[in-house]
């Protein structure tokens, strides 16, 4: 399939058409990430409009989007740009394209789900912390959240932890 | 009785303790009957069905689906924005998209119909006779307390599956918090994004947005802010003092230490308590301070709350 | 089948748009099959399904019906009518036995005098393929 | 009786256009054996001079009845041979033209199937006009006298043509005065002339024109008839004043003691109960807001009776009803502000006080409007540093707004903007724009010149406005820079679309005119019938049609005024006689005709009967067909369950002919 065939296949998916954006830029104007992305929801329209699918699968766009669909709800076309941004993730995971502190942390989480059936909140900003190392981040709370007791490193898993663990291993394996 | 199944998510046993105390009065107090799903799980949000969708359909369609064989009748209920957004998608996706459903149900390895609503609290307490309800169950009133209510953006959009009308400046959570006495003040970040999915993983990227939350709170006059998420409230609270201790480095025009920024405890005029509304509920309604286990917030909430009752006499009860 | 089967299609146009674009299309010397007889109307509206089934009873191997675009009509909502009532016109003419595909409404301006002479064309090559 | 078939079949060679490319001998040969035809020849052009005496002869030797005429498309010739008919004793409609050149000769290059194509359209044309019958052009008469619907600019300038040349004008507005969005206004682009200057002496000139009849307050309630006999009923609303001795003085106006917003500058400012719209108002006399007055609603008052030196106050006052007959009719409805409260929350949903509209500017920044002229901001009367101008609000946003451009609105923002950096010195403009149109006269020079005056453009739609202290912050993209910007605005002006004004739907309705999806009346053909109606008589002035800016607007009243003169001008017209008729004994009165009428021509009418079997005196419905109004589209014959309807010159037997033929 050519790059072009690939970029519309996840328009499609997303249900987004590249002439729906006329690029007005209220979707940037209020995207609470505009500021650190480097192209924002019109310029990846934009991207998506010249056919450019190899700038948005390497923008960390795709990967700080917050999915607050806050461009869709004032987009005079609807044009769902978080929509595409889940589509474009995907595609470049399985091109191995990744950034780098948004997969640790994914994968992160996943396992603590598959270990203990919910998310271990130190554990997993701890673990964090190792392999991004950022190694203070948000440690500074640590104290308090102890003295309070509001994290807990003792979770417990919860009963069907294997079947959730068997759950996500049929999901990953349908995706293949 | 109303009742609904309760998915709780995962910051209810941890982080979000006071607001789990307080949803459990609140409920208790109004006869609102929430009954936990047996050993749910983890929704995955948001981490989950950014690695994949099926993943992301999966993880919250277990605890659906074993709620919709135990309890047929009943709605889905959670206090947590990100729980609600997933639990949602998946419920909206496996009743609109014949595939989806096909998927979840064969990977989920039992049926899964998505018959009933998933909800969260701001949708079950802004009924007609619940609203009523929460003005009977009130024992105290707060007067001259500014309240910004925070919905923040999951529990309003998209539109097409949270049904709220007005997401740029929603108003069920005001009307709430007016029940009290308190006075919410018209502000401009309601349903803005607080970053709270990528605190971790794009720490530098996202903290801007909640201290732009914060900061806009303060200038529309608000003594405090309340929230419908506990990771929203979460975000907004515990990093707080790292946000003003940047923002004053950068008017003085100096380097930021980040570690140092961090221990340094707040200035208590700059920053602002952070509850969530069923915390204010439950005060409203008699709950103690040592009962709600309010001193667990990060930024201190007891003076703001105890200067604000109508009646001077519950201040000194209020511990 | 004759190899040299020809072939009698009626179109009826519309005096604004498909009957002018059939004089355009003279008028640029365009050339296409001698196999379709137009017949005149002044809207596409005009045309009484009873012209049509009676074209077919009298031997007729097509029936074309050409009209404005939607929203372009001369009278303002006549090929609304056009529009509608044929959707139901092939099936009832599946109903009694005549191939659908002998019949096209088709809409044709009066600038598009090319594509009225590829309609004719595809129609004449359609309905020929189709046989007698 | 039916007429005979005598038949004559003339071919026309075209030169070789039709002779090069066919047999011509083999056709006529073919016409003479068809039924009916009593006579055919070939001339090389018939359609010259000696071609036309060669038929007309032939006519009278042969004492021929019907004439078909092989030759080029009748869209060509067809009115040619009609009038040469006129000179004979045949009925110009007992003449069918077979399109041989057009259809035969000029697209098909074998010579043989060319002229088997020919004979078969000659054999169609004989059939058809077999089934002819004479038909006679109807005469209406026209009555000198035109409507206006509408007293804006559009209005104002379209009575005044038509009264210039010398007919009577009945302009109706529903305002207590005329001058609409015009007069509203503060100065006009590009040449920034004092709106109020250029169109309040136009005003004038309509109270003043002998050929015009001025009806304010009035709202046209019913129209009936067609083309050159309107009946046409105006609601004249009671206003509570005695018009005919009323001097203006305004002694009432002072007086009142009850005030309501301003509609007129927009809820800016308070007015009286009793009330001119403007200074310069014309008919430059009060009225009563009967929702405002005490004494209309409670009887308790009556100020203004005691303080009229002239006794002209009458709380008695009611609706009169006029009826006028017309000729002709010129709708100039104008248009409305979008309503961009409730289309936009993200600006606030009208929550802010210093988010105004355009229009409300217009009446800031105005001389005579409730700042005097001075740019102060609604909630606290401060001036303004920074003002953010808003561009495409409700349109060109299918969402929550309109698809379509409002057209002005990109010049008008650069007028605001180069009016407060005039009025505001070390004032800051910032305008948020998608695309800059400026199409017209002197329009780009004069954007440049606002961006030499100092204002900012920026590319990028607005995404949020909200409030932070006692600022507005309005956050959009810089897309040209691709960075987000927050600007912290003292005031922001929302540049709104242009809607249909209230109540236009009801008029074009009651005219029987189309309106395309957004609500603005649809012209009969966009380009090449740009003021006229698919209904004979009503013509289009103004906004009405589509959003323009006042030149275009001016112009097109103007165009319209040349077409309602022209109308006017005649003292009956000819209406086609290829019209519906309805045989009346086959009628059923089921009315499936009357909806489908894009013309309302047809309506169910009593008429009287005998039942059949008794012969008593009965009456039964029956349709009718207004000659008027009916263009002879016939989408109403394929309605009609009983054959009852037809369209002549177009029978269902001539096109059944028709159609035999070509199998026969």
């Amino acid at each position: 399939m050519t790059e072009h065939e690939t970029l519309n296949e996840l328009m499609e998916k997303a249900d987004v058409r590249q002439y729906d954006c006329y690029q007005c830029g209220k979707c940037s104007g209020g995207c609470p990430m505009s500021d650190a992305m480097d192209f924002g929801p019109r310029g990846l329209m934009r991207c998506a409009q010249v056919g450019s699918l190899g700038r948005i699968l390497n923008s960390d766009t795709i990967w700080l989007c917050t999915g607050c669909h806050a461009c869709v709800e004032r987009c005079p076309h609807d044009v769902n740009v978080p929509a595409l941004i889940e589509e474009a993730r995907y595609e470049a995971m399985r091109r191995g394209i990744k950034r780098h502190d948004s997969d640790v942390l994914n994968k992160t989480f996943v396992s603590s789900v598959r270990t203990f059936g919910r998310n271990h909140e130190m554990l997993l900003a701890g673990l964090y912390n190792v392999f991004a190392m950022k190694p203070i981040q948000d440690m500074a709370s640590v104290p308090h959240m102890m003295k309070k007791k509001l994290i807990n490193p003792l979770l417990k898993p919860i009963h069907g932890t294997s079947e959730v663990a068997e759950l996500i291993e049929r999901a990953e394996r349908w995706d293949k | 009785m109303k009742r609904y199944a309760y998915f709780p998510g995962c910051a209810s046993e941890s982080t979000a303790k006071s607001t789990t105390l307080a949803n459990e009065f609140v409920f208790g107090a109004l006869g609102i009957d929430l009954i936990e799903i047996e050993d749910w799980n983890c929704c995955g949000a948001t981490s989950a069905h950014t690695l994949s969708d099926t993943v992301g359909l999966a993880l919250p369609a277990r605890p659906l689906a074993q709620a919709e064989e135990e309890w047929p009748d009943l709605d889905i209920v959670t206090g947590c924005a990100s729980c609600y957004a997933r639990l949602k998608v998946t419920n909206h996706r496996v009743r609109t998209d014949k595939e989806a459903r096909f998927i979840v149900e064969k990977v989920l390895g039992k049926p899964y119909e998505a018959k009933r609503e998933v909800l969260n609290f701001l949708d079950i307490l802004s009924g007609e006779d619940e609203r009523k309800a929460v003005e009977n169950a009130l024992l105290r009133r707060f007067k001259n307390l500014k309240v910004a209510c925070y919905y923040g953006c999951l529990n309003v959009r998209p539109a097409e599956l949270t049904g709220v009308e007005d997401r740029e400046n929603p108003q069920a959570m005001d009307e709430l918090a007016a029940l009290t006495g308190a006075e919410p003040v018209d502000w401009g970040f309601k349903s803005e994004c607080c970053g709270a999915a990528h605190q971790n993983d794009a720490a530098f990227e996202t903290r801007p947005l909640a201290a732009r939350i914060i900061e806009n709170a303060r200038a529309c006059g608000a003594d405090i802010i309340l929230t419908a998420c506990p990771m929203c409230q979460l975000n907004l609270e515990m990093r707080q003092s790292e946000y003003i201790r940047k923002r004053e480095d950068k008017l003085r025009g100096k380097p930021s230490f980040p570690l140092f920024s961090m221990v340094l405890p707040p200035d208590p005029n700059e920053t602002i308590p952070v509850l969530s509304i069923t915390e204010l509920l439950a005060i409203a309604m008699g709950a103690g301070g040592r009962r709600l286990e309010l001193d667990a917030h990060f930024v201190p909430v007891g003076n703001v709350i105890s200067k604000a009752f109508r009646d001077e006499n519950e201040s000194e009860v209020f511990i | 089948m004759a190899v040299d089967y020809e072939p009698k299609i009626i179109a009826f146009c519309c005096n604004w748009c498909t009957y002018t674009g059939a004089d355009l299309a003279g008028l640029n010397r365009m050339k296409y099959p001698e196999n379709v007889r137009v017949v005149r109307v002044p809207c596409s509206g005009r045309v009484n399904p009873q012209f049509i089934l009676r074209a077919f009873r009298r031997g007729a191997d097509g029936v074309m019906v050409c009209g404005c675009h939607p929203g372009d009509c001369h009278y303002s909502t006549g090929n609304y009518f056009t529009r509608r009532r044929f959707m139901l016109m092939r099936e009832l003419l599946e109903f009694n036995g005549i191939d659908p595909r002998r019949f096209h409404a088709r809409w044709i301006s009066g600038s598009e005098a090319a594509k009225f002479r590829d309609t004719v064309t595809e129609v004449t090559q359609l309905i020929r393929s189709l046989g007698k | 009786m039916a007429l005979s078939n005598k038949t004559g079949v003339f071919i026309c060679h075209c030169g070789t256009n039709i002779a090069g490319a066919l047999d011509v001998h083999k056709v006529v040969d073919a016409s003479r054996a068809l039924p009916g035809v009593a006579y055919a020849a070939d001339y090389k052009y018939l359609c010259s001079e000696p071609g036309q005496q060669l038929i007309l002869d032939a006519i009278k030797e042969h004492g021929l009845k019907r004439i078909v005429i092989a030759s080029c498309s009748p869209r060509m010739h067809e009115i040619t041979f009609r009038k040469m008919l006129k000179k004979s004793n045949i009925n110009e409609y007992l003449l069918e033209i077979a399109n041989i050149r057009e259809q035969a000769s000029w697209v098909h290059t074998d010579f043989d199937k060319a002229t088997e194509k020919a004979i078969d359209l000659v054999r169609m044309a004989v059939a058809k006009v077999g089934k002819s019958e004479p038909l006679k052009a109807q005469a209406i008469p026209i009555t000198k006298r035109a409507l206006v619907i509408g007293g804006g600019i559009a209005g104002i300038q379209a009575a005044l043509d038509i009264a210039d040349a010398g007919h009577e004008v009945v302009l109706v507005e529903r305002e207590c005065s005329i001058g609409g969005r015009m007069v509203m206004l503060d100065k006009t682009f590009p040449t920034l002339d004092c709106s109020a200057c250029i169109s309040t002496p136009k005003m004038v000139d309509v109270s003043a024109h002998p050929n015009i009849t001025l009806m304010t307050s009035s709202e046209v309630e019913e129209v009936q008839g067609y083309i050159g006999n309107f009946k046409v009923k105006v609601r004249k609303k009671a206003t509570y004043v005695n018009h005919d001795i009323c001097t203006g003085c305004g002694l009432c106006e002072e007086k009142c003691p009850f005030k309501v917003e301003s509609d007129f500058d927009r809820g800016l400012s308070k007015r009286p109960a009793i009330y001119k719209l403007f200074p310069q108002a014309v008919p430059a006399k009060p009225v009563i807001d009967k929702d405002a007055c005490v004494k209309l609603k409670t009887g308790k008052c009556g100020v203004c009776l005691k303080i009229c030196p002239l006794n002209c106050i009458d709380y008695e006052d009611e609706d009169k009803t006029v009826e006028l007959d017309i000729g002709a009719i010129v709708v100039a409805t104008g248009y409305k502000p979008a309503k961009w409260q409730s289309m936009y929350n993200e600006y606030g949903a009208g929550r802010f006080e210093d988010v105004i509209d355009g229009l409300q500017f217009e009446r800031l920044v105005n001389a005579s409007g409730p700042t005097e002229g001075k740019i102060k901001r609604p909630s606290d009367g401060k001036e303004p540093e920074t003002v953010v101008i808003v561009k495409c609000v409700g349109s060109r946003d299918p969402k929550k707004g309109h698809a379509y451009c409002s057209r002005a609105c990109c010049m008008y923002a650069a007028k605001h903007a180069h009016q407060i950096l005039e009025k505001l010195p070390g004032g800051r403009v910032f305008i948020f724009y998608i695309d800059i149109r400026t199409p017209g006269k002197g329009y780009e020079e004069f954007y440049d010149n606002t961006r030499k005056d100092g204002a900012v453009y920026v590319r990028g739609r607005i995404s949020r406005i909200f409030r932070e202290g006692d600022t507005l912050v309005c956050q959009g993209e810089d897309s040209l820079l691709g960075r987000q910007v927050r600007i912290n605005a003292d005031l922001v002006v929302l540049e709104t679309a242009m809607e249909p004004a209230e109540g236009s739907a009801d008029v074009l309705n009651m005219l029987g005119c189309a309106k395309n999806d957004d609500g603005w009346a649809q012209e009969a053909h966009p380009k090449l019938r740009p003021v006229e109606t698919q209904v004979g008589g009503v013509f289009l002035a103004g906004v009405c049609q589509g959003p323009k800016d006042i030149p275009d607007t001016v112009a097109q009243a103007s165009a319209s005024a040349a077409k309602v003169i022209g109308l006017l001008n005649k003292d009956e017209m000819e209406t086609s006689p290829m019209i519906a008729a309805v045989a009346a004994d086959k009628c059923s009165g089921c009315g499936a005709c009357e909806p489908i009428c894009p013309y309302t021509a047809i309506t169910l009418e009593k008429t009287p009967d005998r039942e059949p079997g008794t012969g008593k005196k009965i009456e039964r419905s029956v349709a009718n067909v207004n000659a008027g109004l009916c263009q002879g589209c016939g989408a109403c014959t394929v309605a009609c369950r009983t054959g009852a309807i037809d369209l002549l010159g177009f029978r269902n037997t001539q096109i059944l002919q028709e159609v035999d033929a070509l199998w026969q």
